[in-house]
Order: structure tokens, then C-alpha cells, then sequence
């Protein structure tokens, strides 16, 4: 490691924090994006089943 | 009958030098219906205008229980309900909101359960939901008829009522004329249609000379 | 008419103008969206160097923020009279003051907040000097209401108008223009360490002039407007 | 050639392919993308000018880079899809917009924490950041234009003219302000050059920058699978899928 | 199909679109005077210094002029498509190509050209100095012609659209941005005593590339926009 | 007949999931008239506009003179007349203008004779210079109406053409549709008015189950 300890990673001689912000925003958009698609994905499956569920009853009544 | 509801006397009005009624006279008591007859151009929505209290472009004498129309302003509005030529509802918004917009501005208290009922009676059930741009046009009229059930009035002044509605639908509009005018209710309204109501009705022609 | 009657009436008006923006969208995203693109062109078409941008920041903002309020304004009461509604609107028994003053209330919430909300993202863009974003929030604020009112009159005397529209920026800007001195001077006044409170007053001031008068005006312009 | 256009055409078969290949994607992806970060964290020295705050590079370049990539992608399917009239690149091309959206509002983001500490300024008018900018505002429009359709074959199509459209005026935006900037060019500031990176500096780069490429292609996979769902759920072979075969 | 024929119903839609915006007066006159009025804005919002307001002039100038024609881009197919006048548009054997060409010529003669032949006028205003006058005029005829091109396409594209309205600035002015660019440093070259010639040529490339292209996309565009 | 003229095989259209016609098949050669029916919202429009080429959102085939639409748009254009809901015409200028540039736009070199002709027959002596929007709304129905005299055609597509239009004027449509018809035109309309024209004709009623 080039830093000499682990509050020194952290400090970053000052910058620390403008680098952290960034990399924390950056893996929170990234994560985001992660998450909206489970999120739809969830939900596409869920009104399919629905959907079946609906024809499955019209059909056999 | 000096307290009668509506009363025009003598009313004039002209369109670029062209003379569309002169000496108009009649009166509307409660329990009457009237029709406004003409060809294409007479008159007859500059005529309903007028007596909606929209237009101001005439002589003569326009009176409601017996007093001006600038006078008794308040009280008449309150018992007036007018259906123009135009949509009279807003295409981003629900039937049931425009609905609910309606009788907010006329202070009509009405729960959702009568505004569904509403829609429901002119034929708009599975629809209340929908915006009103994605219905047909004879969907978006229903939606403006839909407030002579939510809105109580003494007059309905209606403006071509039955456009764009189909055969079925004239038939019940005639029907709901027809108990609004037995409950002690006057209408006014203009239509290209035979009207067929249960009642007597009195038609008046405006000039025929025009188209 | 009883006190909550009124309410009543006020509410289901912005209820109802509200709910219609947001649904559309665009009346609310485009003075916003204006505003962020307008004010990124001003840098490209007198160039980048920061110290003359800082120098000029205030008065772009203020000019940009008052042509996004004026393009709004022209759909205050336009949709309602193509659509009939605004006769509704009329014929109505309750007065139509508090209607007015609804539509006016809920034009604001829509494009002029949103709009002084978002002034210090551009205030950065433009190299506006930190001292004068609160100014710029505050005066923004209280300005576009105004603005909101005035746009309102012009908007009712010219929405019947087929031929003619010219009206609308011929009526208005020139009764923008105190708003849009005392606000610039205001955040400008923020920059040089000087105070700005007295500006803001004077916005004040004429925030209450409109609330009191304009929504007379505004009345009387649409019966003459559907009146024709 | 066209039996292979018909079946890569084919949402069905699309969706088959891309399941296999989503969990390769996923971990080598989100390899280079954490380990190249940890390296250019903790353990590539800091640059002598501008001391610690290059780091936020190994995020910065990766999302620009990647953003601009995804519009091109993006006009790309829009192409296909009119020409085509291939449901798919729809589908495709719906989907990268939000994504390319996001990256760019990253680069954004980084690049302006970037410069605090090394110009003094939040922002500055140069001509690569003014494009970024630009780049954003055209996502941004497809994003708006595509929500404001009710239908989606309409909004579909329209996108994809837009894209078009945009894409062939990119280039011509990005030389205009390359140009217009080299009129002004004010000296105080400039971009590190280069040639003066050191090598060691960039290889967690190329990490990241190649992580950035999968965990977009992930992503896009992502989205264009669900979009599929969406559009097809009323045919047999998708309700077989997520209900299971034996109802 | 013959080439007089085609000529008759390029001649048919320009005059048909030219009488109708002359008639409304609104289409022609209110870029104009928004053109103005913003203009005498600026002073008032940055500070009446002349020799600053000569420095800036020529960005004011064209980003206002582009506003101005941005503002103006919103009606070119809107009012054809709410009478339905598009559909009879698109209804006829003769191809839309040209009528798109003639609309948008139309649109550019009764707004774009009117604002070019009034900008020396504003130069004054802001106290553009004499040598940039030439440039101005120049630039903003050229400029604003592939202004309307482009402005065309987003309006074709959004005139569909209940909600989403001024979306059109969105879709819009990023692709303004190198006209603007070349637009306004042909001026400043031309205030510095440079060449600004080259400029010129570049916006008329951007032109006769406009030209070509634009009009296949508009009509495309007014196809979905219409097929909903 | 294989050179019939419009052809419709298995049409299928839904809006919403919800299924406006499906299988739809029908024939219409020259001399026949085809009313559409239906009440509100069944579809009627939603099919004239897929016939016009003015929508694409259906399943099936649509065949002019035996090939389909989209091979054969130029010729099909060049002999359809469609008139929709719409008004179809600028409101500030003369219906003299409008029809100018309607005529223009498919090619039909007519003098202002023949336009004039146009106007006199549906009724509009007298306001051929006024501008549009200071008509009343029949006579601006008119003013679109009038399109169909002075536009050569095959085939006219008409979405409720008596709407705003009084009696008189109803009628004498209904005449115009009888000597086209006669003259081997093919007429495809909507109406909610019971059509009255000399010849016989078929009806095809959309789905009734909708409102
Ligand atoms: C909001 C501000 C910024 C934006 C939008 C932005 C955008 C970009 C873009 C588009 C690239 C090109 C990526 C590629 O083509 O591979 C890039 C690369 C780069 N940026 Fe930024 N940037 C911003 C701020 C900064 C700052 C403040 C710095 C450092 C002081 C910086 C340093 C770099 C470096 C070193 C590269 C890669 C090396 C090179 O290609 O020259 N950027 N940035
Ligand atoms: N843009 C749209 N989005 C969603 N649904 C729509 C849209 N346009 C029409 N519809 C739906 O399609 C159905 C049919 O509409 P259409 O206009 O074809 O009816 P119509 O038979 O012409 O009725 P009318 O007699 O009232 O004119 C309506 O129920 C309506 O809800
Ligand atoms: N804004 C206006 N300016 C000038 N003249 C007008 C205006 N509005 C209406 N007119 C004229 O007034 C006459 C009557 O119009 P009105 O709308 O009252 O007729 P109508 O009887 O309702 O006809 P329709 O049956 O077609 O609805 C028309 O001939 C029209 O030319
Ligand atoms: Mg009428
Ligand atoms: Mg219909």
C-alpha cells in the first residue's frame, strides 16, 4: 500500500474528502442502476403471473 | 305570471352587420322545455351565449325571476347549468377528477360514490380512470353530460347536447330531459335531431334565410 | 359564502391545476429545463474566461429565470379557454377571485419555485460568487411570484385573441422589468458585501401590490376575454 | 447472414443467449471495477502535481468514456431499428438511455469534485466538459421524449430519430467546441497532458476502464431482458418462462 | 410526378403558411419583439456600461436571436395538427418532402428573416461596434434558416404530445449549439478586425447540410408523430 | 373479383389490452356504400384512420385494387378522400383559401370557379371571404364538407360528416353520397344518424358490449 496507515488512506493529505465522495457516489449511482433492474424485473414478474393467473381463471370457468 | 324563470324580451343581436335575431321574445317557466331550431348559422349558440350570461353583444331585455340578469346574477348562475360547443373538460385528467373539479366550483358537495354513479349512468363504467384524451368523442361528450347528475340546477341550457353521441344514448339523454323537465325543471337547447320527449315542448326558429 | 367554502373551492382549484402540470409534465420541466440550458449558452456565446462570467452571473440569472417565468405564463389560462372549462370557471355562483388567485398560486408552485430552488446549481455553472446565492434563492423567490401575477394579467386579457398574440410579451415584459431591477440588484449588492435587505423589502413590497390588485385585474380580463 | 440477423432479431432467442452470458459479465465486471479502484486507491503513488486527488481518475475517465460510447450504441440500434424495424434494438436502445444518462451525470460529478481541489473551481467552461455537458442534456432528451409517448412503437420510433439525429450532430458539437475553446483558451488551466501519466498510473485505469465496459454491457443486458418481459408477457414462451411450464 | 407540379404545391403551402402567420400576427411579430425586448432587458439586469455591453454584445445578441427562433419553432405543426390539416398533409399522393420544405421555409421567412434584418438596430442598442454590424446580419441569416431546420425537427417530433409541450427546448438546444458557436464568433472576429469569413462558410455548410438532410427526418417524424 | 377495390382481411386492433375488433373482414368495390356502426367508443374511428393509412396499430391486411397498402400508398392516395373528426381547416383563413391549398395538395387544378361552385353548393354563399373561425360550427363542417366537390376520387372515407350540420344539410349530403355512389364511387362512413340514401346499402356494427 502507498499510504502509511489507515487514516492516512482516509485523510489522503486533504483530498480524502473529494476522493471518497466521488468513488461513494459513483458506487451508489452504479448500485442504483443495480437495484432499479431487480426492482423491475420483481415487479414484470409479478404482473405476469398476475396476467396468467387472470387467463387461468376466465379459461376454466 | 310575474315570477316566472326565464324571460326575454325584444333581445337583438348582429354579427358583422348581419342581423341574426331581432325582436326575440319568450318566456321558459319551471316544468317547460324549449328548442331552439335554425339552420347552420342562425343564431342559435349566440342566442344560448347570451342567456348563459357569456356574451354581452345585444339589446334587449334578458330576465330571471323577474329581475335583470345583471342583478340577479349570483342567484341565477346558481341554478344554471350550461352545456356549450366546446370539450368542458380537461384531456390530462381522469373523468372522475373533471367530475370532481365541476361540482367543487359549483360548492356541490358530492361524495365519490355519486360522481362514480354519474359515469356510471352515461354509459363511462370501467373508464373513470382513464384520461379523457385517450377516449373517442362521443366518450369525451358523456363526460361533460355527466354533470347534470352531480350538479343540481333549476335550467340546463345545452348546447347541441347530443353531438357525437350514438343512437342509444340520444334515446336515454331524451329520457333524462324528460324527468328533469317533470321534476319542475326548464331546458333550454338547440339540436339538428327530431326530439322525442314524453312532454309537449315548444320550438323556436331562428332565420332560416342564412344558409 | 362561508369561510370554508371558500377553502374548499381554493384547494379543488389547485388540487385540480396541480395535478394537470404534474400529469403533463412539461409545465413544470420546461421553465426548469429552459433556465438550465439558457444559462449554459450565455458561456458559449460570450465565452468562458470565470472572472467575467462571476462579473455578469447575476444579471443572466435574473434575465434567464424572468423569460422562463414569462413562457410559462402564456398556458396560465390558454388550455382552459381552448377547452371550455374557463367557461365553467365563469358560471359559477362562488366568486371567482379565490379561483384566480388558486390558479395563480398553483401556476408559482409549479415554474417559479422549482425554478428559485434550483438557482444555485446555475449560480455555480456561472461562477456566481458564494456570497450571492442566498440573495439569488431569496429574491427569486419573492420575484417570481410577482411575476407570476403580472404574467397573469396579460396572460387573461390575451387568451381570446386568435389573431394577435404578439400582446402577451408586449404587455408584460415591460411591467417585469422593476421586479427584474430590484432582484439583480439585489444579489449584486450581496456580492460587493453591500446589503441586500432593503432590495428584498421592495420585492416585498410588491408581492403584496399584486396579491392585493392583480387578481382583480386578472378577473375582469377573462369575462372580457370569453365576451367577445 | 440474414438467418443470423432473423435469430439475433428475435427477443426469444436474445433472451436465451444473454441469461447464459449475465453471470460472466456480472463477476468479471464487478472484478476490474473493485479491484482496479482499490488499486488506484491505496496503492499507485500519488501524482507529484497534483497530489491524491488524481485518484478520483480511476472513476472519472471510465464513466466518460463509457457514456459517450453508449449514446453511439445507442443511435446505432435506433438505426437498426428503423431500417429493420427490429423490435429488439427498441428494446436495446430503450434501455441504454437511462444508463448512458447516469454514467454521464457520474462524469459530471467526478470531474466537478475533481476540479475543486485541483483548479479551485467547481466548474469551468472548458470544451471537453462543456461536450460532456452537451452529451448530457441530448440523454436527457431521448429520456423525456421517450416518457412522453403514450404508445410505445410511436415512442420507439421517435427515440430512435432523435438518437439518430443527435449522433450525427455529436461529432459536430464536440469539434465546434473543441474550436471554440481553442479561441479563448485560458491559460491558468489545462488538463493533465498524457504523456505525463505515468505507467504505473495507468493500468488500475485500464482496469476500471474495461470493468466500466462490462458492468455497462451487464447492465444493458439487465434492462433490455426486462424490457422483453414487458413487451412480450402476452405470449406463450415468456408466461411458460416465469410460471413454470407445468400449470 | 412533373416538376411544375411540384414547384405549384411548394408555391401552394408557402403561401398558404406565410397568409395565415401574416393574418395571426402573432407568428411573425412576437419573435420580434421578444427579440427586442429581451435585448433592452439585458442593460437593465447587467449594468449600462457601454464598453462592457459592447464586449458582450454579440453572444447576447445571437442567444437571444436563437431564443427568439427557438420560442417561434413551437407553432410550426402544431396548429396543423390540432385542425387536422397534417393528416390531409400526409393524405395525398404528392410526396411531403416539399411541403415540409415549403413549411419550414415559410416558418424561417416570417420569423428568422424579419429578426436578421432587425439586429442591426439592437447592435446599436447594445452598443455593437460598427465593423460587427455586416457579420451580424449575415450570420443571423444564415444562422437562423439552419435554426429553423433544426428547430422543425423537434417540433415534428413532439407535436403529438399532450403532455410534454416545450419539450421541445430540450430536444432542441443542444443541437443549436454550433450554429450559435460559429454565429457569434463570426461577429467578435469581425469586431477584432479578423476574417470572419470562415465563420460564414461553416454555417453555410451547416445550411446546405441542413438542407438535405433535416426535411427526410421531419417527415419521418410527422409520420409517428401523427400514427399514435 | 380480384381487382376489387378495398379489401379488408382478418383486421385486429386493441387499445389498452382491450380489443376494439378482431378478425374484421369485409369488401368494398366501386358503386357500394359501407356505413360503420357502433355506439361510442367501439372502434369506429380507430378502423377509419387504419383504412386512411393514417395508423398503423393493427394486425392484418388492407388491400387496395388487390395489393396491399403500403406497395401501393401513391395510387391509393390518389383516390381516397378522407374526412375525419377534425376540423380539417385554418381557422383564420377564408373557406376560399382553405379549399385553394386543400386543391393544391392533391394536385386538382381548379379555378375559383369551380371552388366558388364548391362553397354555393354546401351553403356558404356569402361567406366565401370570411375567415373560418367566425363561422358557426355547422358552417364550418360545411367548409370541410365542400372538399368532397372539388377533389376528384375513387373512394371517400367519411367519420361522421353530419355531425353540427342541420337537417337540411343532412339530407342533401345523403344526396351527394347517392349520386357518387351511382357515379361508381365507393363511400365508407360512420354516422350515428339513420342514413336515408337511395341505394341499398350494408352495415357493419362494431362491437355494442363496450359502453
Ligand atoms: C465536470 C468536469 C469534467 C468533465 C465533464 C470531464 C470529462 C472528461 C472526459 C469526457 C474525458 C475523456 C474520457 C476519454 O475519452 O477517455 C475526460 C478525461 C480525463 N479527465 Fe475529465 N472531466 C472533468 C473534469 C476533470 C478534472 C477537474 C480533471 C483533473 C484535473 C480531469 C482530468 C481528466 C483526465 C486526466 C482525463 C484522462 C486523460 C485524458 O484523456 O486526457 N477532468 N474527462
Ligand atoms: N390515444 C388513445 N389511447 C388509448 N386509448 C384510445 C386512444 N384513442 C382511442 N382510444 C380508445 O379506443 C376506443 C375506440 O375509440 P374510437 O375513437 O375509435 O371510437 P369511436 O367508435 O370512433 O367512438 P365515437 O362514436 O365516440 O366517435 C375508445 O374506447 C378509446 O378509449
Ligand atoms: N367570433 C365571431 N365573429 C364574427 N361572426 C361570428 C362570430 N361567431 C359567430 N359569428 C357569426 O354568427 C353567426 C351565428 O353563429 P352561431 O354559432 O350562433 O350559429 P349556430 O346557429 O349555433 O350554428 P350551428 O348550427 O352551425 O352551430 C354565424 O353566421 C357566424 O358567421
Ligand atoms: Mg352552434
Ligand atoms: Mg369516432
Amino acid at each position: 500500500m502507498y499510504f502509511n496507515s489507515v487514516s492516512e488512506l482516509f485523510s489522503m493529505s486533504g483530498h480524502g474528502s473529494y476522493v471518497w465522495f466521488s468513488y461513494g457516489v459513483s458506487a451508489l449511482v452504479l448500485a442504483t442502476l443495480v437495484i432499479i433492474a431487480r426492482r423491475r424485473r420483481a415487479a414484470a414478474e409479478q404482473h405476469i403471473r398476475a396476467l396468467v393467473r387472470r387467463k387461468d381463471a376466465t379459461t376454466s370457468n | 305570471m310575474l315570477n316566472s324563470g326565464l324571460e326575454v324580451k325584444q333581445l337583438y343581436t348582429d354579427r358583422d352587420d348581419r342581423v341574426l335575431f331581432s325582436d326575440l321574445s319568450f318566456q321558459l317557466n319551471a316544468g317547460q322545455l324549449l328548442q331552439i331550431a335554425g339552420p347552420n348559422g342562425s343564431g342559435k349558440t349566440s342566442l344560448l351565449r347570451i342567456l348563459a350570461g357569456l356574451s354581452s353583444r345585444y339589446s334587449g331585455e334578458v330576465l330571471w325571476q323577474g329581475k335583470s340578469l345583471q342583478k340577479n346574477r349570483h342567484d341565477y348562475l346558481q341554478q344554471l347549468l350550461y352545456i356549450g360547443h366546446g370539450a368542458g373538460i380537461k384531456a390530462v385528467l381522469s373523468p372522475l377528477e373533471n367530475l370532481r373539479w365541476s361540482c367543487a366550483l359549483r360548492g356541490a358537495e358530492n361524495s365519490d360514490v355519486v360522481l362514480l354513479d354519474a359515469l356510471n349512468k352515461v354509459g363511462l363504467r370501467g373508464f373513470e380512470e382513464q384520461p379523457c384524451f385517450s377516449l373517442s368523442a362521443g366518450q369525451q361528450r358523456r363526460v361533460n353530460l355527466a354533470r347534470l347528475f352531480c350538479i343540481p340546477a333549476q335550467l340546463w341550457i345545452l348546447d347541441e347536447p347530443f353531438t357525437a353521441i350514438d343512437q342509444g344514448g340520444v334515446c336515454e339523454i331524451e329520457q333524462w330531459l324528460s324527468e328533469f323537465v317533470s321534476g319542475g325543471g326548464s331546458v333550454l337547447l338547440t339540436t339538428h335531431h327530431k326530439l322525442s320527449v314524453s312532454q309537449d315542448f315548444s320550438v323556436i326558429a331562428l332565420g332560416a334565410s342564412n344558409v | 359564502m362561508s369561510e370554508p367554502k371558500l377553502l374548499k373551492l381554493v384547494i379543488a382549484v389547485l388540487h385540480r391545476d396541480i395535478v394537470a402540470s404534474l400529469r403533463r409534465g412539461s409545465e413544470w420541466s420546461n421553465p426548469l429545463v429552459f433556465f438550465v440550458m439558457v444559462c449554459a449558452l450565455f458561456p458559449l456565446g460570450i465565452g468562458p474566461q470565470p472572472d467575467r462570467l462571476a462579473d455578469l452571473a447575476p444579471g443572466i440569472l435574473w434575465v434567464v429565470a424572468l423569460l422562463a417565468s414569462l413562457l410559462a405564463t402564456d398556458s396560465l389560462f390558454r388550455g382552459d379557454f381552448d377547452d371550455a372549462t374557463l367557461e365553467q370557471m365563469l358560471l359559477t355562483h362562488q366568486s371567482l377571485y379565490p379561483q384566480v388567485l388558486a390558479k395563480t398560486l398553483a401556476h408559482w408552485l409549479v415554474t417559479g419555485l422549482p425554478l428559485s430552488l434550483l438557482s444555485p446549481m446555475l449560480g455555480l455553472l456561472l461562477h456566481l460568487p458564494g456570497e450571492g446565492t442566498v440573495p439569488l434563492m431569496l429574491s427569486l423567490v419573492l420575484g417570481t411570484s410577482v411575476l407570476s401575477f403580472i404574467g397573469a394579467i396579460g396572460a387573461a386579457l390575451t387568451v381570446g385573441l386568435r389573431k394577435g398574440g404578439l400582446l402577451l410579451s408586449l404587455i408584460v415584459l415591460p411591467l417585469y422589468i422593476p421586479v427584474l431591477i430590484f432582484g439583480s440588484s439585489a444579489v449584486k449588492a450581496a456580492i460587493e458585501g453591500a446589503a441586500y435587505l432593503p432590495q428584498l423589502a421592495m420585492l416585498g413590497v410588491f408581492f403584496l401590490g399584486a396579491l392585493a390588485f392583480a387578481p382583480l385585474a386578472i378577473c375582469g380580463a377573462l369575462r372580457i376575454s370569453v365576451d367577445q | 447472414m440474414s438467418s443470423t440477423f432473423h435469430k439475433w432479431g428475435s427477443p426469444r432467442w436474445f433472451y436465451q443467449f444473454s441469461g447464459r452470458l449475465l453471470p460472466w459479465l456480472a463477476i468479471l465486471s464487478l472484478l476490474l471495477l473493485v479491484g482496479g479502484a482499490v488499486w488506484g486507491l491505496a496503492f499507485v503513488p500519488a501524482d507529484y502535481k497534483q497530489g491524491n486527488s488524481f485518484r478520483i481518475m480511476y472513476i472519472h475517465v471510465p464513466a466518460a468514456a463509457v457514456a459517450m460510447g453508449a449514446y453511439m450504441t445507442m443511435a446505432t440500434a435506433g438505426a437498426i431499428h428503423l431500417i429493420w424495424r427490429m423490435k429488439l434494438a427498441a428494446m436495446v436502445m430503450k434501455a441504454i438511455a437511462p444508463i448512458g444518462a447516469s454514467l454521464t451525470f457520474l462524469s459530471l460529478l467526478t470531474g466537478a469534485v475533481w476540479g475543486k481541489p485541483t483548479w479551485g473551481t467547481w466548474w469551468v467552461w472548458d470544451a471537453r466538459i462543456t461536450s460532456v455537458l452537451i452529451l448530457f442534456f441530448l440523454y436527457l432528451g431521448v429520456i423525456a421524449l421517450h416518457q412522453a409517448f403514450e404508445n410505445r412503437d410511436a415512442a420507439a420510433k421517435a427515440c430512435a430519430v432523435l438518437a439518430i439525429v443527435g449522433a450525427v450532430n455529436i461529432p459536430i458539437i464536440y469539434w465546434s467546441v473543441e474550436w471554440w475553446y481553442s479561441l479563448h483558451q485560458p491559460a491558468s488551466i489545462s488538463f493533465t497532458g498524457e504523456s505525463t501519466i505515468h505507467p504505473s498510473m495507468l493500468r488500475p485505469l485500464m482496469a476500471t476502464l474495461c470493468g466500466m465496459y462490462l458492468f455497462f454491457g451487464w447492465l444493458l443486458l439487465l434492462y433490455t431482458r426486462i424490457e422483453i418481459l414487458e413487451r412480450e408477457k402476452n405470449t406463450r414462451w415468456v408466461q411458460d418462462l416465469i410460471c413454470g411450464e407445468s400449470r
